[in-house]
């Protein structure tokens, strides 16, 4: 990516167009609640992960960035890695739950 | 010879006319390298005595020379500095930074100052922890030895709840990481940008690839463990809870984000000590390596399974058994590459004209020493012999096989191969043998008897046993004293060849990669006089001789 | 760098020519090198929200409810806030790569004053949660206090990464005056803004972990309450 | 708070050795001596310890000092102890305070049974307090002594030792071991070492034979292997310095060592 010829006009446009995105999902987060009720978490975390895609794609010119994207995504999948073997396998299927003081101690209210 | 450095002194900043300040303030990579050999061997020995003085102590059941508590900050003191001071940072920081750049025909690492920044950050981490060493108590503020006894571990709850110095502890710990995690990013960063013309990544010598797979490590896995000490130290200071069940935390939860560090951390160590084997077993076969892509492969995949395996250190700590099984199975994987790259080592060796030089028979030795710690691996592996075998001696033993007698072995080897690189002097290879000899006498000695007492149930760190144990306990210590003499001579050797061995030249072993291609040794500052075009395979031979050959002015090939 | 750096020429053996990257003026190392710090962020940032879905999922609930009593305006406003601010500072890089150094200074001074604002709104937010008896080792936060053990570790968690992403915004601001010192000195120019690039992605990267922080702590109780709740409940 | 706690509690141990217990190893305590055990049931020292090696703890039950960490240390030890309980040997700790009831003495059984973290046959521990001043004889048979102390309240208090005084399965003193942490395999030697060899298994009978006690260190050693520990060790220093001075010479007789 040469750094020297830019357009100026253009990248602000950019900008400005990402910034209304962002605007706009951030809003979204905000009705979302009294809309669709099914599944908040899901919904919002959804809505996080499009906005953090146009910030790193816009904001941080990842945008063709091959050598770094790819760094980028093998960090990614190590965390969802961790993710899912911890929160996805070992913690639903610990069978000693019900023995656990952390988990059913008197005071959490269940 | 075109000098780039924008400073002659070729210093972080001004321009210091003693020498001392020069070497303070220096971001030549060399310099850096032998300051960080320096401080690390320092701190090997006093972790070496550290554990000798526990070896005493076992020597009979009941106390013989120090009570239990001190036995508990031995073992700690001994674990935090050969792990976070000595080990971690270890290869990569020392044959990383002296001869990393020199092998890629690089002038130096991508970020000199970085890197100066880095060394320094390692030495105020040391200090921290050694400040944690003793605390003053509040009665009448004599001194006394009051270092964490948690184990360099660091488990909760246990680490939340003891009156030692446990949150310097941590402090030291994190900034150690993050040395390490620029260390890592530095490289990176060099064998990305700095490779000389030509050299493609299938290019590169194999110790660079063990670099490179390490950085990955060091970049991505530290973080984690940085951030679970920080919820460690705030969970001391403020009570949030996190890992203490008390508050409802879970401890199962440190062991988790601890281990994804600290299992990584173990290939971190190894993946550069491979590298030198690799390295080492071509120019001493004066033979092509065998099947070099599946090496520099297996590198980059034992760095990448050794992210999914961390679990296996929880087997007896309350996670679901599916977990469980998954995480063996994964494990069982490493062992593929690491199988490929002992058979590619041999087969190099395979009809190659083999000189038993002193670091060949380092490296010999490790393949004995590492394949006893990688198998034994394996045993504990399984779900159902690690929940007996967990926590005993036998864990011990594995650990130290693989970590002394592969990488530190290693780290000798590559110590005794790049010594003439590094001082331009060679030492007495017959007495330099001696001290390999008894080091692997002593290892074998020290630990072999361990497998066995772990297996008939000696639980590790206790300062006293029944006297069932006894007998292996004191093949140990006899083990142990003939390790340390044997580390005590090979230092003195190779302090004895610096001193006063006949100058090597610049090529001494036959080698083919590029740090054996500089106008002089000691190297110059920025290394080769001129950046070579890198149009060759690593290691090429023709029957037993090199086959590049450079002019070291204009760095053409002659050949 | 005090005189211009000359890239070294290697020739290989037919004499065609190779130039050399050293590690003066590139570009593109420096970058590169900034991600790789970035991906430490993301390590360490993952490493908590781990911690928090994994009590997440042993308490539910508790999280749930200790969500919804969270101030959600005061959060959004801040959202809001980075989000303009990640704007600004984008903006200035680009004024600073078509050389319009003084348009780029104001920018920065803009974000400096977005962030400072920020930092004003958590402070007002975090008082406010003290004085409810919410504040790390103080009343509802103690051992003995009969709290939920789920809400005790959502507001530890809370108090400790908005904390930590408070204290990251303070380095950003530190950097933003170092940045501007350095464009003053001319240190950091048009032709050589390197700097000024990885802090701006210093800056987005700050905003990216918001991102994150602001629903998992503010609004996943949100339909909880709207749905659940009093008002017009179902 | 534990800490200073414990740090008093050692201070006071201390002070109570300097008031002492003086060893009578060898000496033998009458197995007529009588005691009431928990049930109120009037007990001669014979059947208590029918037959079997025994150790004896001197306490008293209201004791608030350093009889708690004892009893726990105890229960603890017992746990691990690699002896079978009510078949290799007894354990009997007895009240040498006039005024107590066998319901305290029940109550103190019942914990710190409970506190053995394994299936333990409860008639092997038993909690006794005096019958007509027979904790006071024997107390001065074994050589314990205390000391009563009235508080300002009233409050009746003894400053005495802890020890573990074990006894041949005749009622000989064989062994004390003071202080209230004891490791399990101190006890064990000294059970086994009580009843003179005539129990435990071949292994601890070698044991018997070869091992010594030294009463500074409290402690069972192979009393070579310290000796060998510390001439190696001395042995590779010697080698060290040995290094040290041929470096020196090498200086000398300028380097051409070839070999």
């Amino acid at each position: 990516m040469d750094i020297k010829t830019i357009n100026y006009e253009e990248e602000k446009k950019v900008y400005y167009k990402v910034l209304i995105g962002l605007l706009i999902l951030t809003t979204i987060t905000f009705i979302q609640p009294h809309i669709y009720t099914a599944n908040t978490f899901a919904s919002q975390m959804f809505i996080a992960v499009i906005k953090a895609w146009l910030i790193l794609m816009y904001y941080m010119h990842l945008k063709g960035e091959k050598l770094i994207g790819a760094m980028v995504i093998f960090a990614l999948f190590l965390v969802s890695f961790f993710f899912i073997i911890i929160i996805g396998i070992d913690v639903p299927n610990f069978q000693f739950g019900d023995e656990s003081y952390i988990m059913s101690a008197p005071h959490t209210t269940k | 010879m075109s000098k780039t450095y924008f400073d002659e002194t070729h210093c972080a900043f001004g321009h210091p006319k003693s020498t001392f300040m020069q070497w303070m303030l220096t971001i030549d990579h060399k310099r850096i390298g032998l300051m960080y050999a320096a401080v690390m061997f320092t701190f090997f020995f006093v972790a070496v005595a550290t554990a000798f003085v526990m070896r005493l102590e076992l020597l009979a059941p009941g106390q013989q020379f120090i009570d239990g508590d001190t036995f508990n900050q031995a073992f700690t003191l001994h674990g935090v500095i050969m792990i976070f001071l000595f080990i971690i940072p270890g290869i990569p920081a020392i044959f990383g930074n002296i001869v990393m750049p020199i092998m890629i025909g690089a002038k130096d690492v991508s970020f000199p100052r970085l890197n100066w920044f880095t060394f320094w950050l390692y030495i105020v981490g040391a200090l921290v922890a050694l400040s944690s060493l003793v605390s003053f108590n509040d009665v009448d503020g004599e001194m006394i030895f009051n270092f964490a006894d948690t184990g360099w571990t660091f488990y909760a709850p246990y680490s939340l709840n003891t009156g030692t110095n446990v949150i310097t502890t941590l402090v030291a710990a994190f900034i150690l990481g993050m040395a390490s995690i620029l260390t890592g990013l530095n490289f990176l960063v060099t064998i990305h940008r700095l490779r000389a013309p030509g050299m493609g990544f299938f290019k590169m010598p194999l110790f660079v690839w063990g670099i490179y797979a390490t950085g990955w490590i060091q970049l991505l896995a530290t973080p984690v463990v940085g951030i679970t000490l920080v919820l460690a130290i705030l969970e001391k200071q403020f009570g949030i809870g996190i890992f203490d069940p008390a508050k409802g935390g879970d401890p199962v939860l440190f062991q988790h984000l601890f281990w994804i560090y600290s299992h990584p951390a173990v290939y971190l160590m190894i993946l550069p000590a491979f590298g030198i084997m690799s390295e080492i077993i071509p120019v001493f076969s004066r033979k092509e390596i065998f099947g070099y892509r599946t090496i520099a492969l297996s590198s980059a995949s034992i760095a990448g399974i050794g992210y999914l395996v961390w679990g296996h250190h929880l087997f007896t700590s309350g996670m679901a058994d599916i977990a469980k099984t998954v995480f063996s199975f994964l494990t069982f994987f490493v062992a593929i590459p690491t199988g490929i790259k002992f058979y590619d080592w041999v087969a190099t060796m395979y009809q190659g004209k083999i000189v038993l030089s002193t670091p060949m028979i380092w490296a010999l030795g490790t393949i004995i020493t590492f394949a006893i710690g990688g198998l034994t691996g394996i045993t504990i592996t399984m779900v159902g012999l690690d929940i007996h075998l967990q926590d005993t001696y036998y864990s011990v033993a594995h650990f130290h096989y693989a970590i002394l007698g592969g990488v530190v072995f290693l780290m000798f080897a590559g110590m005794h191969y790049w010594f003439p690189l590094i001082t331009g002097k060679m030492y007495n290879e017959k007495k330099a043998k001696i001290a390999f000899y008894m080091n692997f006498v002593g290892i074998n000695l020290l630990w072999f008897p361990m497998f066995i007492a772990g297996y008939l149930g000696m639980p590790r760190r206790y300062f006293d046993y029944l006297p069932e144990f006894e007998i292996y306990h004191q093949i140990s210590f006899a083990g142990a004293v003939v390790m340390v003499s044997g580390l005590v001579y090979m230092f003195w050797v190779l302090f004895q060849g610096w001193r006063n061995g006949e100058p090597s030249g610049t090529n001494p072993w036959n080698a083919t990669t590029l740090e054996w291609h500089l106008p002089s040794s000691p190297p110059p500052l920025e290394n080769h006089s001129k950046v070579p075009y890198v149009d060759f395979e690593p290691y090429k031979y023709e029957n037993g001789e090199p086959v590049v050959k450079f002019d070291y002015e204009t760095m053409k090939r002659i050949d | 760098m005090s005189h211009e750096y000359v890239p070294e020429i290697a020739t290989d053996r037919d004499g065609n020519e190779h130039e050399v990257q050293g590690w003066q003026d590139d570009f593109y190392g420096g970058k590169l090198g900034f991600w790789l710090f970035m991906l430490t962020e993301v390590m360490m940032f993952g490493g908590m929200f781990l911690s928090l879905a994994y009590y997440n999922t042993l308490h539910p609930h508790d999280f749930l409810e200790a969500s919804a009593s969270l101030n959600r305006w005061l959060g959004g406003t801040n959202t809001v806030i980075l989000l303009v601010s990640a704007l600004t500072m984008g903006l200035g890089l680009l004024r600073m790569r078509t050389g319009d150094v003084k348009g780029a200074k104001l920018m920065i001074w803009a974000t400096i004053l977005l962030a400072l604002i920020f930092l004003g709104i958590k402070a007002v937010e975090w008082n406010a949660e003290y004085h409810h008896g919410i504040f790390l080792m103080h009343d509802q936060m103690l051992p003995e206090s009969s709290m939920a053990f789920g809400k005790k570790l959502f507001f530890g968690m809370y108090f400790t990464m908005t904390g930590l992403h408070g204290f990251h915004i303070m380095i950003g601001i530190g950097l933003m005056l170092w940045l501007i010192k350095r464009i003053n000195s001319e240190k950091v120019t048009q032709d050589h803004h390197i700097l000024y690039w990885n802090i701006a992605l210093y800056w987005d990267i700050v905003h990216l972990i918001w991102v994150f922080v602001f629903p998992y702590f503010y609004m996943i109780g949100a339909g909880d309450v709207v749905a659940g709740g009093g008002h017009h409940g179902h | 708070m534990k800490k200073i706690l414990m740090f008093l509690l050692i201070t006071l141990s201390l002070k109570a050795a300097q008031l002492g217990v003086n060893e009578h190893q060898g000496a033998m305590v009458p197995l007529d001596l009588t005691f009431i055990n928990e049930k109120g049931e009037k007990v001669t020292l014979k059947k208590l310890m029918d037959g079997k090696p025994t150790m004896i703890s001197l306490n008293y039950f209201r004791c608030a000092g350093i009889c708690g960490p004892q009893f726990e240390d105890m229960a603890k030890m017992l746990s691990q102890l690699k002896l079978a309980e009510n078949i290799d040997y007894k354990a009997l700790t007895i009240s040498f305070a006039e005024d107590e009831t066998p319901a305290l003495a029940a109550a103190k059984r019942k914990t710190y049974l409970g506190a053995i973290e394994r299936p333990f046959v409860q008639d092997a521990w038993h909690f006794l307090i005096s019958d007509n001043n027979s904790s006071a004889k024997l107390s001065k048979i074994v050589g314990f002594t205390y000391q009563k102390e009235v508080s300002k309240a009233g409050v009746v208090d003894y400053i005495h030792p802890a020890a573990l005084i074990m006894l041949s399965p005749e009622g000989k003193v064989t062994r004390y071991l003071n202080g209230i942490n004891q490791l399990p395999f101190d006890v064990k030697m000294a059970l086994l070492e009580a009843g003179e060899g005539k129990i435990g298994p071949t292994i601890a009978k070698r044991l018997l034979f070869c091992f010594a006690y030294d009463p500074k260190g409290k402690t069972y050693v192979f009393k070579w292997e310290k000796i060998t520990g510390i001439v190696m060790t001395l042995m590779m220093l010697a080698f060290f310095i040995y290094l040290v001075v041929t470096t020196k010479r090498d200086d000398d007789n300028n380097p051409d060592h070839q070999n």
